[in-house]
């Protein structure tokens, strides 16, 4: 069996890395990879060594039973894939209720990353996970370095320096781990979710929750978030807007499953923000918490810089590379068996990648 | 006359050893010496009294001889084979011989003046009757003690109604008589005193008979006491000041010990007898629900089992975090480090509520890097960690993921934590962790609990290694 | 109350002794560590099991053909003496595991 | 007395921010600020209030007595600035021997910040100080942002990450602030330095300190390195050959005052290192530790990030004009007394810092 | 009779109350109760041996009360009055006093023996010249203690060459004679009593001559032991058992405290009467220079002056960096948080060696924020403050900086700790600071030094300040 | 070796007594905190002033005319005495220091 990488067109990662190479191989899987996949997280072609092959993306796609890309493909790509292949990436078929359609009627066989169940025994291949955690360090960076200001407090002879405020909405993975981030770096974190479970999780991280009362709760939607009242928004907003005023940088993580991004910063709340202050809004692609937000764009308004970027991984291709391909890896091992494409179709996890079975 | 003083002296030495052996003990560094110590000041002990001058000596040594050598034996066999774990409840079971001897005692004696052998005086009565009495207690006591202990009697099975009345006044009915007996200077039919022995036994039985196994511990040692105090009584019947004074030794510290280790457990000793079972116990029980009994460990010997380990294994979860823990724990293991035990961390990929929770908590406590153990390189290393400490982890050490193909963790890779020689789990109760499964681990025979917020707990685990 | 008297004049000083040494009693066990305790009650019944002096002293003094008095006194001695050696023993085992550690 | 600031050409920072106006004020100074200033320091006109005046550039260079900016003026901004007029800017006199010709001869009277001495006392003004630090925190966050992986160790469902190792050479102010922020992101960090003195100074912050025995020093030198002699950097260079290849992150600070920067790395280390490694050069300025290192520029080679920045204060725009204003009033409280220019000749900090006295 | 029945349990509660005052002084918690319990104890003891049947009184009444009550009054008053510090001094002039009497006692009874009243044995001979040879020692040389601490002596005028040579044959003579004495039963002149009683008296001096003053309060205990075997000794004289056994508790209670006092400044009790001048206090003095004394203070000090306080400020320097002590430094923080001390810290703005270094490692050890006081909000603050402790810092808090026009850090502003009520300076020895300059404050008036590393002395001080 | 013999028989208790006084002297203390040293000093000191009982029972049993005797046993009262109410005192003072914090 050929397992094929392609190499992502606006991204930096690649799906295998070499040090990876042999696992793929006990899985008597035969590896073709696009010519310069790896380059842009710093491996190189020489680097794979000898026991995989290179190709053209045509040569790729034509060779492999497999096809393994990142990024949802998009349309030039699937209509370049033969019917009847396989093929595995992150089909955004929650908030495309399209792909699915396209994908059986083209007749590939899609295995969809993003729709492996979050439950414990799937973290291993859970590329959400893995991924917003880097976002949530990233964001926080990214912040440090837009910021005009020093995170930490410093005491020196040219005057005092306070710790800078940060306002991390949504503490879901990507926010926890901006929490653990910021606080490292010295600030004073504050978090905002509307699932009061996580309280108990920001404070293990030492960070200070702050509460908005009357949230709905919804134990059965498998730990993602609800759409969340009206009446609960504005009382959110309020504070947010009271809050936003204090804060130096502000985190936004706040996602609903399925759902555009609830807006929670409004225009008017950015306005009223200090010059120099910045906004990183994790949420972007699915619309940005943050009214003003551009997706994959820094824009600065009244002084505040705001960075729409829901890609942040992409930034730091080398170590999101190796997660994700621990994360494929893990995945294949229930789709490969000896050495052909034999996934278990009472696996709970293959059932719900498995989207166009 | 120069024997009889190198005897005295030999007892002032016996006397002095107790005291010494006594407080040696009460320091580990010398425990054991100071064992020794007052074991050789028995000896000696027995020793000046078998041959020094005594009045109407006739001696008998065959007989003495034989029931010391016999007693030895059989004392030295039974504390040879006996296990670690039953240790417990041998000392009780030792301690009810000692009583048993005094009661012998006091029964003869008593005997001895019903049957107008001696015709001792109302204060000498009122001794022996204090020796049987005591005797008893201790004797009876000790014996259902240790038959709670070893399992071999269920709590609930022997306790009446109403039985603190019925203790009550089985107290008055034998203080009653040992007044009586006194009053009438002895002058008692043999059934009387045949009638007295019995009572006095039921009463030491019914004594013990309400307080629950939990709480064993403390009643055994104030059982022992009661021993030392009867020894004491009978000291004064036969005269020995050795016995006295030994006796009154034994019974103080006794009391002292019993009343600090009701401290230990926050309760009073007043509580322990009277409450019934222990509540620590009930507790545990009631939430062990279907999967059988769980062990609970106590602080002091979760101290000592990490103190004297070679290498120990700390497993941090979600509740660490939690609790904020993290110093103290690190704490715990530069004094562990300090006194030569090996301390690695094994972290648990998907240990807390995102990915390197942990690593991000152990760098705030500036654990160092090398200390830190991932999955792969964890579990090679548990079948030779003497050791592992679960701080509030749960689904990471949940051999279910292993054993239950019906578990919804069947297949992920846990932290085998159960191939360690022991496993100290720390935790508030039984909570489920975040997957919402049972862990078998609790229950596995290897594993102890130490129930509490992991920071208060982890924090007295540091005094207590300290105090070592 | 005479009676009292003069037993307390002629046993004073065994009755300062009796006090000091139930201070003493006190004293030596009052600052022991939690983990001490269960050895350490150990240790001090083996030390209760000085009765058997007492069952030594009848049985010497006893008649030699007093069987009751010399069976019972005998009973006696073995119980006691295994409450006694049996005592030293277990605590010697509890013991051990506190061997002072080298690193120390 | 009138004390005007100007607007920066190429560089964010403003030498006066609004919450000290008052301090000036109390030195009897009126102050005359250029149109927007202040504004890419996250400070608008508007923010300094009515206490203050603005006007255009000219109008600042005629009316002001005493004229401060930050950066050494380049040739135009001298020959518009009139004879007799005080100036106030760092000079860069230690590098450029013929500016204080210059000055003398357009009879400018000129105090330059970068030559008040580095003593205890002289700390409150010590901007070298003030901005080395931000200098070094911020070497960190951008080469965080730059690197291919996470600074922090990390073991996760998807693998485990080894921490990133820094290599931090030249432990002066920035090189302990960089030491500082590195630690607190978790990374391994090493530090070279020549000076054995600041050994302990490095251990002081929990960092390993790589030596290379045999270095120069000279307690004379006003603490001040000294350039080192050939055979030692032979040595330092193999031993820092060796440690590079193993570094993720290399950040230079080695500067022999008023010398060329010493060349630590060259481009044989660099092209030894592993792709996606970024190297911060704090010393390109003064011509850069690295060999390949272009000044005001991020270059890759071999697929290594080398920034060039010697500015990175100007990044942090808001903290670094608040720290740059006190040392300015700290400063000019030895020059202006009672609403009037009169520096006292004798203080030894005036005679330092009065480059045309 | 029952008279002298109630007398004897009034001492027998005597007795017992110098020993629960005693063992009750040893905590911090009930000290105060303990004393109490002791004094009660004297008084009991007093009464009963005033009242007390007893063979030959005569009573004069009189002269006892005068005697009593005038001794009495002088020392409630010298206690009352003595100030605060100089309160060892007077200890050992009480013990002086003590050993006095016991020496008055002797020497009477020497007298009545030597003129034949009485015709004491041989072994009440020679309880009757310890009682004198002891408490001569004790006098005298608590006498010259008491001077010793109060400046009026220097130790080096009154050490004479080969000291211990002296003080060796002075021993031997003393004894010689006793023997002699006791030998001859009391067949010796006046002259010859009078020439012991000096003798003892010299020997008493000279033994305290050589020893440095920081040894004293070591020496003190040493004499106050003494004086508790004197007492025995006077108590086996006048046949009084509650003298007896109240004199051999001080004398082994004075004994085992010598020792432990001597533990804790590291040295044995051989080393410190024959080692001459203390060894710590000659550092100190040696290193001080030109500026004037430098005044030491203990470990203990320091933690009762610190938990007793309300207010403390830490100023962190750049020593605390190198020590890296941080989070011991944050570990006393917290237990004396837990004891209602408010804590901050003075963080000054050049602190360390580069901008924000004490925020690093204050962050490190997780201090929180508001915890930190800059320079601008602690100048306010230092002169409410109970006790500062300045931590490895050194230019920062340099006084100089605002005194001395012609200092390097002249003009610097500095964190003026010094107007705190006291300052505890914690370093390693007199090194300057970075800027190179003599520092005043260590000469301070209201400083005292702590010399050590920063991490081992703050562990140090975080143990003492839990033992209270 | 007679003499001691005899001796010891006839002070058997008192013997065992100081013995155990010696132990328990040593027990109480022996646990102190650094910190208590001194006022526990000076609380020894204080007990230590009982040799005022010598100076009683001097004076109790001296000739009313005996001056030598009365003059000598009341100065040493005096002193004593001022040992004894001067060193509690004194300690009272120290201990003071001590006062049981509310807080704990
Ligand atoms: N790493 C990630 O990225 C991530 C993200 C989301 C979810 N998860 C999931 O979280 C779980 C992590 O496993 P885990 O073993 O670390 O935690 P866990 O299974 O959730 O168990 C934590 C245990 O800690 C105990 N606890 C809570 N507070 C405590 C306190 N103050 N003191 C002492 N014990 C306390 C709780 O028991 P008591 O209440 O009885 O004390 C609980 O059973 C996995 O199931 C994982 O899939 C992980
Ligand atoms: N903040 C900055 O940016 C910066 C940069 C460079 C220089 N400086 C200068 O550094 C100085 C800082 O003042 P400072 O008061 O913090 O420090 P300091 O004046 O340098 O004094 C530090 C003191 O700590 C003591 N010490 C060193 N190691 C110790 C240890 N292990 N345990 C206990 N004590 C120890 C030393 O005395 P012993 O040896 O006697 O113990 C020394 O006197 C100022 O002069 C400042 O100008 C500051
Ligand atoms: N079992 C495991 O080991 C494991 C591992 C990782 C994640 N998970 C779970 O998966 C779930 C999803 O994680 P994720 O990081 O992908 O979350 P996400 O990206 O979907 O959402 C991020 C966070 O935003 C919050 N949010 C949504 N609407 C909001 C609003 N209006 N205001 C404020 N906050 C709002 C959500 O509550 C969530 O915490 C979580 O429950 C997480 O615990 C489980
Ligand atoms: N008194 C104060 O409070 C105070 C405050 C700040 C700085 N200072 C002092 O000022 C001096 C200069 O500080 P700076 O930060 O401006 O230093 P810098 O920028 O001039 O130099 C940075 C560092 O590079 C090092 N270096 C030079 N050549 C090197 C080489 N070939 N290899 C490796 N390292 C090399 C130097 O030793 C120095 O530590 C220092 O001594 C510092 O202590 C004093």
């Amino acid at each position: 069996m050929i397992l094929g990488f392609l190499k992502e067109t606006h991204d930096r990662r690649v799906a295998i890395v070499p040090q990876m190479v042999p696992k793929f191989q006990s899985l008597k899987c035969d590896i073709l990879l696009e010519f310069g996949a790896g380059e842009s997280s710093g491996y190189p072609d020489a680097s794979y060594g000898d026991a995989i092959k290179t190709a053209s993306r045509n040569d790729v796609i034509a060779h492999s039973d497999l096809i393994s890309c990142i990024n949802k493909p998009d349309e030039s790509l699937l209509n370049a894939i033969p019917s009847g292949k396989h093929m595995i990436s992150s089909f955004e078929s929650y908030m495309d209720d399209q792909i699915v359609g396209v994908l059986r009627q083209r007749g590939i066989h899609a295995f969809s990353m993003d729709m492996i169940p979050r439950t414990t025994l799937a973290q291993t291949m859970d590329v959400l996970s893995s991924m917003a955690s880097i976002a949530g360090y990233k964001a926080v960076i990214k912040a440090a370095d837009h910021l005009v200001k020093y995170f930490p407090m410093m005491i020196t002879a040219a005057g005092s320096i306070k710790p800078a405020r940060i306002l991390i909405i949504g503490a879901g993975v990507a926010g926890l781990q901006a929490v653990a981030t910021a606080r490292r770096l010295g600030a004073i974190v504050e978090v905002f979710d509307t699932r009061s479970a996580v309280k108990q999780e920001v404070q293990s991280l030492g960070a200070r929750f702050v509460e908005v009362e009357g949230a709905k709760e919804d134990a059965a939607a498998g730990g993602y978030a609800v759409q969340q009242s009206e009446e609960y928004l504005r009382r959110q907003r309020e504070l947010i807007q009271e809050k936003a005023r204090a804060a130096h940088v502000i985190i936004t993580t706040a996602q609903v499953r399925g759902k555009k991004a609830p807006m929670i910063i409004p225009k008017e709340t950015v306005e009223h923000m200090q010059p120099g202050s910045v906004i990183v809004d994790i949420a972007s692609s699915t619309g940005g918490n943050c009214e003003l937000t551009k997706d994959k764009q820094t824009i600065v308004h009244h002084g505040v810089t705001i960075i729409g970027d829901s890609d942040l991984a992409d930034t730091m291709p080398q170590d999101a590379s190796f997660l994700y391909c621990n994360n494929l890896l893990n995945f294949l091992k229930l789709v490969v068996k000896d050495g052909s494409i034999s996934p278990d179709k009472e696996n709970e996890i293959i059932k719900s990648a498995w989207i166009t079975m | 006359m120069y024997l009889k003083f190198a005897l005295d002296i030999v007892l002032l030495i016996a006397a002095l050893a107790f005291i010494i052996g006594l407080r040696q003990q009460s320091s580990p560094d010398t425990a054991r010496r100071g064992n020794l110590i007052s074991g050789l000041g028995m000896g000696l002990a027995i020793i000046a009294v078998l041959f020094g001058p005594l009045q109407g000596a006739v001696n008998n040594y065959g007989w003495i001889a034989g029931g010391l050598i016999a007693g030895s034996i059989i004392g030295y066999y039974a504390a040879i084979k006996v296990k670690m774990t039953a240790m417990p409840q041998f000392v009780s079971l030792f301690n009810g011989f000692g009583g048993a001897c005094a009661v012998l005692l006091g029964t003869i004696e008593l005997y001895r003046a019903s049957a107008g052998i001696t015709s001792p005086g109302v204060g000498e009565l009122l001794i022996i009757c204090f020796t049987l009495l005591f005797g008893s207690v201790a004797f009876t006591g000790s014996m259902l003690a240790y038959a709670k202990l070893d399992g071999i009697v269920n709590d609930a099975k022997i306790t009446l109604p109403r039985h603190q009345l019925i203790n009550t006044f089985l107290l008055i009915l034998t203080c009653a008589i040992s007044i009586y007996i006194s009053a009438v200077e002895g002058d008692i039919s043999l059934l009387f005193v045949g009638t007295f022995l019995v009572i006095s036994l039921i009463y030491g039985f019914s004594f013990v008979a309400p307080i629950g196994g939990a709480d064993m511990p403390v009643v055994i040692s104030l059982l022992n006491s009661f021993t030392g105090l009867t020894s004491a009584a009978a000291g004064l019947i036969y005269g020995s000041q050795i016995m006295l004074l030994g006796g009154i030794l034994v019974g103080a510290a006794g009391t002292i010990l019993t009343v600090m280790m009701c401290n230990a457990m926050n309760r009073s000793l007043l509580n322990v007898i009277i409450g019934g079972f222990g509540s620590t116990a009930k507790s545990g029980a009631a939430a062990a629900g279907s999967q059988g009994p769980i062990k609970e460990i106590s602080l002091p010997d979760a101290a000592i089992l990490l103190y004297y380990s070679k290498s120990v294994v700390i497993v941090p979860g979600y509740g660490l975090a939690v609790a904020q823990a993290q110093k103290d724990c690190r704490e715990l293991d530069e004094q562990l480090e300090e006194n030569g035990v090996s301390v690695k961390y094994a972290i648990h990929p998907v240990a807390g509520r995102m990915p390197g929770h942990m690593n991000v908590l152990l760098a705030e406590a500036d654990v160092p890097y090398p200390k830190l153990l991932d999955l792969d390189e964890s579990n090679p290393v548990f079948p030779q960690t003497d050791v592992v400490i679960v701080v509030g982890a749960n689904d990471v050490v949940n051999p279910a993921a292993q054993t239950e193909p019906g578990s919804p963790i069947y297949g992920m890779p846990v932290l085998e934590v159960w191939k360690a020689k022991h496993v100290i789990v720390m935790k508030r109760g039984m909570s489920k962790g975040y997957a919402g499964v049972e862990n078998p681990l609790f229950f596995h025979e290897r594993s102890k609990m130490l129930f509490g917020d992991a920071k208060e707990t982890m924090q007295k685990l540091v005094k207590e290694v300290k105090a070592l | 109350m005479e009676v009292f008297v003069q037993f307390y004049e002629t046993n004073q000083l065994l009755i300062w002794l009796l006090f000091f040494t139930v201070i003493l009693g006190f004293e030596v066990i009052s600052k022991v560590p939690t983990v001490l305790h269960t050895p350490l009650m150990s240790g001090a019944n083996a030390i209760s099991g000085i009765v058997v002096l007492g069952a030594i002293l009848l049985l010497r003094q006893s008649e030699p053909d007093d069987y009751l008095t010399l069976i019972v006194g005998t009973l006696g001695a073995v119980l006691a003496m295994i409450n006694v050696v049996g005592g030293y023993a277990v605590t010697d085992r509890m013991f051990e595991m506190f061997k002072k550690k080298k690193q120390r």
